[in-house]
């Protein structure tokens, strides 16, 4: 296939990729657009293996059929809950590649100095430098999520300097070779500095902020395919890597203003450190927590009219989705109106609360938005907290002093009572006092959310 | 066609891209921000565009056929787990969509009903 | 780079103008169709970059010359045209915008009024 | 400036144009998106200027000078109802500028036949032809607008037929030309068809479906301006005319939708010709029309609690804006609440009462969009109709067999009394018949509006 007929035929995949985007965008046709994006990247596939250039097939076969099962079988083995982290892995990979791609243009192109077009090195630099970063700040925050290494932010004195000029000395490095100085190891010091940055990146972020990480990361890669692109001259790379590159970005912003944090707090904010005083003003406040045992809370909830449970990262944590629905049903045999009210950022990803009610096959009209649910809780009986705490937390709304103040939160103390879950007075993420427990509507059920809810069960079938 | 000139229309496609990509996701629900991460993480899979190109090469060094196939076994890792993951997460999604308990409380009519029918209330 | 080649660039960039195009507008107002119609029809002024490479060239024939100017005329009046009466028409629309009225029913206030501040109430 | 400079400058005019695109479609930022279109357009002719190729100077700027003062001055001598007029012909003389640069390349390029690459021909072919149809097409509109010529549809017996084979000749020109015939004759040939086909094209399209109709030739002329692009090979005319191209015909078909109608039955279905049927259900109709004085009307206002104004085409057609505003202030004087509701496709153009009623400085406040308006009128004491009538008509709520059934419209039926001015009992633009002016809440105060309105005023002051 020769140069033009493999342009024209790559232009297929571009807009294959530009529709996957736009039918990504909508809840309706998602699914389809993932299918899509994939039929574009066969096609891709395809076209490159027809290039003239493209002899050694049999290595590139191996590789991909290695590659390849190993993504198929993580994917489809890993759990719902786990899914951050796959994403994380899979963002790693791709960001490695595109920084060995460049090492190898480099070695390829460049076996004396000085022969390389601006452009070029230019783009090989941006490629391996971006790509490095990628690769080993996703590494990171997998092993975070995946609870390999500490989750809570790990900071240090003199942090951001080191920082600083670790990434000035790649950058030199960067200046160095497209100036002209194309040696092997300055390429290889590069490599090694930025993925030593990647590490020192993302290690002071806390674990539940790295979906925004990821996200972030993602972009990154997104980048670094662009700059491959430009190397390579092909276009195909460098529209569908801007693509991500730039989707990317404003998708991070979003997540991040869905917390109503900005990207910079995120990234540089160690948010979710343990802070003293958080913990100190819990007995300040004078109020008194009240709680309550498996009993009381079943007889509240099968002589309701209307229950509303309210899910939150705890539930994750217990996987107590199946038994909440279980809990459901049972109340709506007794003729309890029963709904959930999802917070868009309850859990740790956007979406965590739908995806994990979803599994549980909790049916679709009984999820309520945050809007929908909150013009409802001035008719609600009991709002059953499961897990659930900053979204919850009135602060967001009353205390100009709140961290998460301004948050949208679901306005559960509007109900007549409120019942919350939970193993103990701890915070949640944003490490913050929550008054909703020493409001007088409010009981505590201490415990495991699914050891709690499986008493709740056998508590409400035997009344 | 110089290289400079080759350049300058890459970078006009290069920016172009750009505001497509701020476009598209200009008004995303956040429902859908996981599985919109996940699934252009799989779109930049497509440095397996450029893993093969280097791998592909004839006549290559060690250093060289090493790295391509480390490359491409990346990127093919990145490629299928991407779409995969994506499609699975999409999968949990579009089950809230049929949903309809058919509502057979105790009046007996399950038979009679068509199951495409629009969505019926859960009474169970 | 060949003509061949060229030519798949300028493809891919149409392709990507399409979509840009398209997205950009999918979510006007119905009160900017106007306005916004006749600020595309100023931007298609651009033929004048083709007009001006057309009459610019040296050693022409009489049909060319003449060809080109009246191209340069027609393209010129497209440009200055459009941008001068879609500006008319946002004007109109941007009065709307400052409005308020400072309810001086029979107060008099009116000779202490700057006539720079927005809109004063319709109370003749 | 070399060619490489040259693309890289034409870069910030692709830039430019993008932008322009984004701020227009939001009103707080219309305006400026409009100047930044206009400094793009700056840059890219002085980067014109500064080409190589670029030798005669003064010819360019002598055209420069004459096209640019026609266009300035017409531009700001218009008056703001003769808006879609002025933009039909700026657009026209844009379509014939790209057919006459085609018309040029080729004579320049093509000095025997079959010398020219395959996609150059098709471009100047596609070019010729596109701009040529903009061009007639666009002035026929024009002389519509202007009422040069009959606004009616014009209608005959075979008009498809002709229209489909002339379109046929022209196509066959074009395509003997891409296979390497390539004669002067040919080419001429083919514009003078394809100015014939836009003649044709438009007549027996109403006068009042102009709008839809330049907007789509807007969309035409950018697209040839795309085919000039890959004429000369020239990157800021192919993304530039091609914005325009596709937002232009969304633009239509998002027009198209306001008015509930869809694109191919603007351009075929020669609505608004003289429907002999819509004329005879007048009669059958057998409810009774109440005429009422300017008296009794300026009584009904005065005493009112709240008055509703509602703006339509005969308002532009009166030119009463003026007087309307006059009229609403003296009855807010007597402690009248004043609005006006704002039908979207009021009028002959979208946003056409906005600009009326801003020229008229008729405060912000008290326009009302449609919901708005709807939701007020059952605490409405009048709704003074003046010069509307389909944006009025309940059959678009009730009757199914209507034309505009479907078509939201502004409930003035459910104010408490409606008073409609209007000249006559004839239809409006839809040529069909309206039940509201047989409602017994309906009085008809009959004559020109600006008169009508004027005695309003002269009566009211008497009170
Ligand atoms: N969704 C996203 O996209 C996203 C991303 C990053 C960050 N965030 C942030 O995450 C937070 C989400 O709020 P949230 O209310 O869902 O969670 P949260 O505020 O983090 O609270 C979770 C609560 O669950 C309890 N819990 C933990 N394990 C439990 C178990 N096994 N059984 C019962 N309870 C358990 C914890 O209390 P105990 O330890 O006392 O049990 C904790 O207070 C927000 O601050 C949001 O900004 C969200
Ligand atoms: N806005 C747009 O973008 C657009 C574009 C194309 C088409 N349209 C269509 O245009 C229509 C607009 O509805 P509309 O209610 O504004 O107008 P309309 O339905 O066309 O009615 C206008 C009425 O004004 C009256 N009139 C004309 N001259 C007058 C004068 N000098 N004094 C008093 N009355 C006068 C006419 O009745 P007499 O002759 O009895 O006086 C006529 O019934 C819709 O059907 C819409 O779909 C709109």
């Amino acid at each position: 296939m020769g140069r033009v007929a493999t342009d024209f035929a790559y232009l297929a995949t571009i807009v294959a990729f530009i529709l996957a985007l736009k039918f990504l965008s909508h809840p309706a046709t998602a699914r389809r657009g993932n299918w899509i994006g994939a039929v574009g990247m066969l096609i891709a596939i395809g076209v490159t293996f027809a290039q003239k250039s493209v002899v050694s097939y049999w290595e590139i076969l191996v590789g991909m059929a290695v590659g390849g099962s190993f993504g198929a079988v993580a994917a489809r083995r890993v759990k719902m809950t786990a899914m951050p982290q796959m994403v994380a892995l899979f963002n790693g990979v791709g960001g490695g590649a595109a920084a060995l791609i460049s090492l190898a243009e480099f070695h390829v192109l460049a076996p004396d100095p000085g022969r390389l077009h601006g452009d070029i090195s230019v783009s090989i630099i941006l490629s391996a430098l971006i790509g490095s970063i990628s690769f080993a700040g996703s590494m990171v925050a997998f092993a975070k999520l995946q609870e390999l290494i500490q989750g809570r932010p790990i900071v240090y004195l003199g942090q951001q300097a080191v920082n600083g000029l670790l990434i000035a000395a790649v950058v030199a490095a960067g200046v160095a070779i497209v100036a002209g100085a194309e040696k092997q190891w300055l390429i290889v010091a590069l490599i090694l500095g930025a993925l030593l940055f990647g590490v020192l990146f993302v290690l002071p972020i806390g674990g539940a902020d790295m979906p925004v990480v990821i996200s972030l990361l993602n972009a990154f890669t997104g980048i670094a395919a662009a700059a491959t692109g430009f190397e390579l001259e092909n276009n195909v790379l460098i529209v569908s890597g801007m693509l991500v590159g730039a989707s990317g970005t404003l998708l991070t912003i979003l997540m991040g203003r869905a917390m109503n944090r900005s990207i910079a707090n995120v990234l540089f904010g160690a948010f979710g450190q343990v802070t003293p005083q958080a913990a100190a003003t819990a007995a300040t406040d004078g109020g008194t927590v009240r709680s309550a045992s498996a009993e009381d809370v079943a007889v509240m909830l099968a002589y309701a009219h209307k229950v509303v449970f309210v899910p939150g990262y705890g539930l994750a944590v217990a996987q107590a989705q199946h038994d909440v629905r279980q809990l459901a049903d049972l109340l709506e045999q007794k003729g309890v109106e029963v709904s959930y009210a999802i917070h868009p950022v309850a859990g740790r990803m956007p979406g965590h609360m739908n995806v994990l009610l979803a599994e549980a096959n909790v049916p679709y009209p009984q999820l309520e938005e945050m809007d929908e649910a909150n013009s409802e809780f001035s008719r609600t009986d009991v709002a059953l907290v499961v897990g659930a705490n900053d979204v919850v937390n009135p602060d967001a709304r009353n205390n100009q002093g709140s961290p998460i103040y301004g948050m949208p939160i679901l306005n559960v103390d509007q109900a007549n009572a409120v019942v919350v879950l939970k193993r103990s007075m701890n915070p949640g993420f944003a490490g913050i006092e929550n008054p909703l427990f020493y409001n007088p509507k409010t009981v505590m059920l201490f415990g495991d959310a699914k050891d709690s809810i499986t008493k709740l069960i056998a508590d409400v079938k035997t009344l | 066609m110089s290289h400079g000139l080759l350049l300058a229309f890459e970078v006009t496609i290069l920016v172009l891209a750009i505001f497509l990509g701020f476009e598209v996701i200009s008004k995303v629900p956040t429902l859908l921000h996981t599985p919109l991460m996940s699934g252009t993480n799989a779109i930049h899979g497509i440095v397996i565009v450029g893993a093969m190109l280097v791998a592909g090469l004839g006549h290559k060094d060690t250093l060289t056929t090493v790295v391509g196939l480390v490359a491409v076994v990346l990127a093919s890792a990145n490629v299928v787990g991407g779409f995969v993951v994506t499609d699975r997460m999409l999968e949990m999604f579009r089950k809230r969509e049929p949903a309809k308990t058919p509502a057979a409380a105790a009046d007996g009519g399950a038979a009679g009903r068509d199951p495409s029918k629009p969505e019926v209330p859960p009474t169970q």
